[in-house]
């Protein structure tokens, strides 16, 4: 079969949309740490960007889309043996497919790295994300997207249930390993540039067009629905945002406005091509509102989910995911539309998912920390990650 | 000769320059510092986390003076740096004895160089 | 009709490339302010994206581009009823046009937001930026783009008229409201990190691609030939503006340079698919050199149009709109083709937007100065708007 | 011959996407240098956008694709004559083709800039990259795709040799008119921010998927493969210069492993389209080495190649010219299938490349030097180019 | 009245405060500073090319107290600022005279103003 | 003892660095700062809007000394800062008087803690 030259053009310029989220997410994170780990907060990003890469090609992709079983693919295309040049996955070359592929595996695990920030060993967060994209990832990426068990079932657009739940959900439980940041709640624990997290909001707004519309994987209209979803959204989430800080707290912050417009983009991920505009904005005011109190409700609780990978991409991710169940009318129908089923399954979806997530997270950290140890010492703590974990300092004269 | 320290809010810079500007002192240093005082309360939202913050921007003004200037230097100050309510955290003046001053292009010393 | 998938491609990745802007504009402003000042600034782009966004679709795109009269579209697209998965505009998904369109919608009131920094409250921002989008750009989108008087008539391929001059007329005349800011003309008020606004101008740049040979709504020889033309303009009116600059302070300034890019980015914008790109080199030298003049003028009058955007903006899309009207050569002719009448044409149409932007300005400015004022009282000035109007601080130790 | 939409739609977004290396480059290396040279810095990278933007289409373009001879091009395109909104390149009309090329025009002299920051004249900065522009990079462009005497027989698919070691190398010969920079090898001498290095590594990358796929002038299965080698070659020259660095120092430092991308990132180029993904990982894996030692080598020789454009480019560039002498396999054959005679071609070429770039810079250097000076006196060094070349503060208060 | 100007390491300043606050001292100006010293040896490596860093970051702590307090306040500082290991480059304590502080807000001068 | 604190320009830390090396003044805490002093007309042009910049970068350097070393810390100082042309904006050095010096590390005081 031959490939449709307008489908690769756009699937290709969609992965590098893609890629440019990983600056952008160490960014945003980057931004919200103290001046003494930035830089430790960005290499998260940016050694995901070269393990997982990697990892992808050479076993990954083969786990998650090989042929398989209902739980995970086959070791078939190990070393991508299988796929040349004029392989061709739909209507695009095999290439392209792998590409956009490994770009979600790619971003997933970094997305935990919120959580974690301040206090993880560099070389323990190395081995997390080894293990845990394989055992966690590219199982779930194989029962929702690759032929397991969940696909053609489930209905997750772009990876609400396989990338954000599955990231928001193993950042909570891999705090087990690592408690609080030593001042957590006391003033000298504040974001260190803002203007860096606002760049990086606009950099991953900007490469979410190529996460959600690209995951049609042509250029045709779900792609052009998909792509105003993901415009309306997040923007109606981030307003929902700022709505209720400013109505709660008496202003309406820069971070609040981005953090909503964050967790906009993570909600209409798995319904971006299911839905129309209207109920993309819904969706986005619910996850705005909902993350909202999910972050307002870590505060109450205490644990020290850094950067709020949890209250955004977990919960946002459920709610993205549940909502689709209610709101799906393009290419799939859901609960107003009568389909209660549909709702049913992306219950069971994102349970299932959540528990794999929790169990996995756990082994992994427990054999990393009995092992290799998790959390840095106080000392190093208190000096920064940037000095201490990699030698440098961010910013010198 | 005296060693003037004062440590005021960033915003009342331009008016604090403005007074000693009236009282013909010309010349002083500006720092940026953070002050824990008294002042304490302002509340900072990050996220929906309420943070008590008690480290606060400050500016800090290293001024040299003659005997002479001291007290309309001091005044000075106060006057730029007092705010209409007279809240904690206007700042505070430390007067230090100051043994000599030398100024470098010229090699000038003492109350001269100033 | 059938949509081509390769223009469906290049007008979604186009409208990517303009929602980049607004975080460009964000870092382009945000530069220049005053530590302060700085979050304040960039929220001013950031909000317009959550508000015009969903205002677009709830009602602006209806009225401009709803059939309607020679003054403004109907309301037969509020809530983008009648438009479906489905619809077809040109060879795109009415989707992918809606987006594409929206994004214009949002910029546009963002770029006045340079004139009013560091003095205006936020909430009166965001009264003004909703009126002004109904009452300005809706209508004159309608005119030029839409269906109303000037469509068909008035040259301007991405929005000379429709986008600057607009927002440039517009910034100007709400600093009848505003006035200065205090200390205004001396050096306690310089950009406080001009690497900022180097990176914001090229993010600015490579979105304009998006924005003017996106405006070509295919990929074809048009939008190559706007994509040129965006490419050499701004690279002569950058260097315009450097060598003025040079020549008359003895120094090239980097943040001049940028600027001069801008300039040439806003002249060249009317023009873009309509000009070779010799004449865009002309065109662009001639905007480059004449906002300089423009922004020299400003200083010697003395009013605050604190980030230049009627010297930019205004200015540049003036001389853009009238130079088209000289060098039209494609699709379309201009006086130097013997066209004297197309010049007439776009002078009319440059008056008029300019008039109605004027008047709108103020009765929209007036009442919300009336009602919740629009300036912050000398005290929060002095102190910020960051922390007054937002409570944060952008830097922290 | 009509052009096709879709290759149009990717070979325009891949211009862009190059010209956003720019701005990325002007981060990278504004990143590294003292705060008192940042916008010096970045204005290298930026007027290289004005000022070679402009001369491509006035003549580079005509001396580089132009019919003439083996050395260099003719007259016939300059000022574009002869070239027309309908005119065709291949599948693409002639003004995208023109556009992409003149991206890559741009990038190669602004690479030199990176070894002479901190004392270099603006003037003479700008004088040396218009000649070099027309003296090297014309006719070595020429040579290698314009039709020259290497067309057809160097394997070079996006520009190995043509960008990178005509860049690298001219970087290295420029230092004998430089020398060194005051207080070299001491801690007065430390990068400014990284995480500016950090940013523009990302946009970098992000770039050059337009870099390398684009050059595939199509959005074809050669594309893919190309996207996919930038994609893996860089992350696996990340983590082998992590990997040594750790070993070697004890520290995986973030700077390095955004100096092994970069060298990943110029290893790939030449071979982007002709190797498979395996193949990529391994010249990936090698760029990453061999630059660190050529980094390495610097420092103990102790020649002040300020941001080790040679180390990185010129070395990158040469280990990825030859390597894909042995390793290519699409569209071409190296050592690996039997075909030696290939890696003697690439040999050849890379060292005709080097005599040439370093006899030409030698002249122009000598000239400049003689007539305006190239470096700034030691006063001026002290204060900073920002200062005394801009007349600007990057920072202030 | 005294004015101690005390150098640190920038990650023990949250041990000073807590152990100046034991001993009631609780207003303080803290800015940041580079020191040379002693402590040298420190190496940063920038692709490879090694530095020795001898610039390094400080925290440079202002008190004023009265003379009283001028005691504990040296001890307080000094249990918070040492390092377990007791390195080069925990820091020093200046103690300089101070012959007025003036609280800007109400006026009040001398050791009620501290 | 003398605390000297210097205001100089930044450019030439080194230059002073060396000089006060070669008096084996080898300690010191060096922090950024503005002046404001007569050093004026520095014209700096904004999209061609000229400013006077008035607040100028400087550094500031703090320096206890033993009495002993007082005079040829500030000739090094005088030495390293002054620039060829002796320009307006060289800088100052202020003579405090240090009563008393602590060393953290080991706790010794006075003289020989300097
Ligand atoms: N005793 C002191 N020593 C050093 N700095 C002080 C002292 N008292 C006040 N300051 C500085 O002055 C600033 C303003 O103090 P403030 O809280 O207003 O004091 P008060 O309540 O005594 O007026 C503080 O933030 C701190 O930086
Ligand atoms: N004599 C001095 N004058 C000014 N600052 C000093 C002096 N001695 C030490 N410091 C400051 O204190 C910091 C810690 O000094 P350190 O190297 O630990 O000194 P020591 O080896 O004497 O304990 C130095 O980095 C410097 O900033
Ligand atoms: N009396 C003073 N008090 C505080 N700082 C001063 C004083 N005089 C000078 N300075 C500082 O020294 C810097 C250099 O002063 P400069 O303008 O060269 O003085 P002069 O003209 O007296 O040589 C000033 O920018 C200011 O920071």
């Amino acid at each position: 079969m031959a490939i449709e030259a307008a489908d690769t053009a756009w699937v290709l310029i969609s992965s590098a949309l893609v890629l440019l989220m990983l600056p952008g997410l160490a960014l945003f994170y980057g931004g919200m740490v103290r001046r003494k780990n930035v830089l430790s907060s960005m290499m998260h990003s940016f050694v995901a960007m070269g393990i997982i890469a990697v990892e992808w090609v050479i076993i990954g992709y083969s786990l998650a889309f090989g042929t398989g079983n209902w739980f995970i693919g086959g070791l078939e295309h190990v070393f991508l043996r299988g796929v040349d040049l004029y392989s061709v996955s739909g209507t695009i070359p095999t290439y392209a497919f792998i590409a956009f592929q490994g770009m979600f595996a790619v971003i997933t695990p970094a997305l935990i790295s919120g959580a974690v920030v301040g206090r993880i060993k560099f070389k323990s967060y190395i081995a997390f994300i080894t293990l845990w994209s394989l055992i966690v990832y590219a199982p779930v990426c194989h029962w929702v997207w690759g032929g397991g068990f969940l696909t053609g079932e489930a209905l997750d657009f772009a990876g609400g249930t396989v990338v954000h739940i599955t990231s928001g959900i193993s950042a909570l439980t891999i705090l087990i390993f690592l408690g609080r940041r030593k001042g957590y709640g006391t003033d000298s624990i504040r974001p260190h540039n803002i203007t860096l997290t606002l760049l990086g909001t606009g950099l991953l707004w900007f490469g979410w067009f190529g996460f959600n519309a690209g995951s049609a994987l042509a250029a045709d209209e779900i792609a052009a629905l998909a792509f105003m979803t993901t415009f309306v959204a997040p923007a109606a989430a981030g307003l929902a945002w700022m709505a209720i800080e400013w109505f709660r707290t008496g202003k309406p912050t820069a971070l609040g406005f981005a953090t909503g417009i964050l967790a906009g983009l993570v909600g209409i991920t798995p319904a971006a091509g299911f839905v129309t505009p209207m109920a993309a904005i819904i969706i986005g005011a619910a996850a705005g509102s909902i993350c909202y109190g999910a972050v307002v409700l870590k505060g109450k609780l205490g644990y020290d989910d850094s950067l709020d990978v949890f209250g955004v991409h977990g919960v946002g991710g459920i709610t993205g995911a549940l909502l689709t169940g209610v709101f799906a009318s393009v290419g799939g129908t859901g609960l107003l539309l009568g389909n209660s089923h549909q709702l049913l399954i992306q219950f069971e979806g994102v349970a299932i998912t959540i528990l794999y997530a929790i169990a996995c997270t756990i082994i992994i950290g427990f054999v990393i920390d009995k092992t290799m140890g998790v959390k840095i010492d106080e000392n190093a703590e208190n000096i920064g990650l940037d000095r201490t974990q990699h030698g440098e300092a961010a910013y010198n004269i | 000769m005296k060693y003037v320290i004062a440590i005021i809010r960033p915003e009342r810079l331009e008016e604090v320059k403005h007074e000693l500007q009236k009282v013909e002192v010309n010349r002083l240093t500006v720092s940026s510092a953070s002050g824990y005082g008294e002042q304490k309360g302002h509340l900072e939202v990050y996220r929906s986390l309420e943070l008590e913050v008690n480290l606060l921007e400050k500016l800090r003004l290293d001024i040299a003076v003659n005997d002479d200037f001291l007290q309309p230097t001091i005044e000075a100050i106060k006057r730029g740096a007092k705010t209409n309510t007279g809240c904690i955290g206007d700042g505070k003046i430390f007067v230090l004895p100051l043994e000599d001053v030398i100024r470098i292009r010229t090699g000038e010393t003492g109350s001269d160089a100033i």
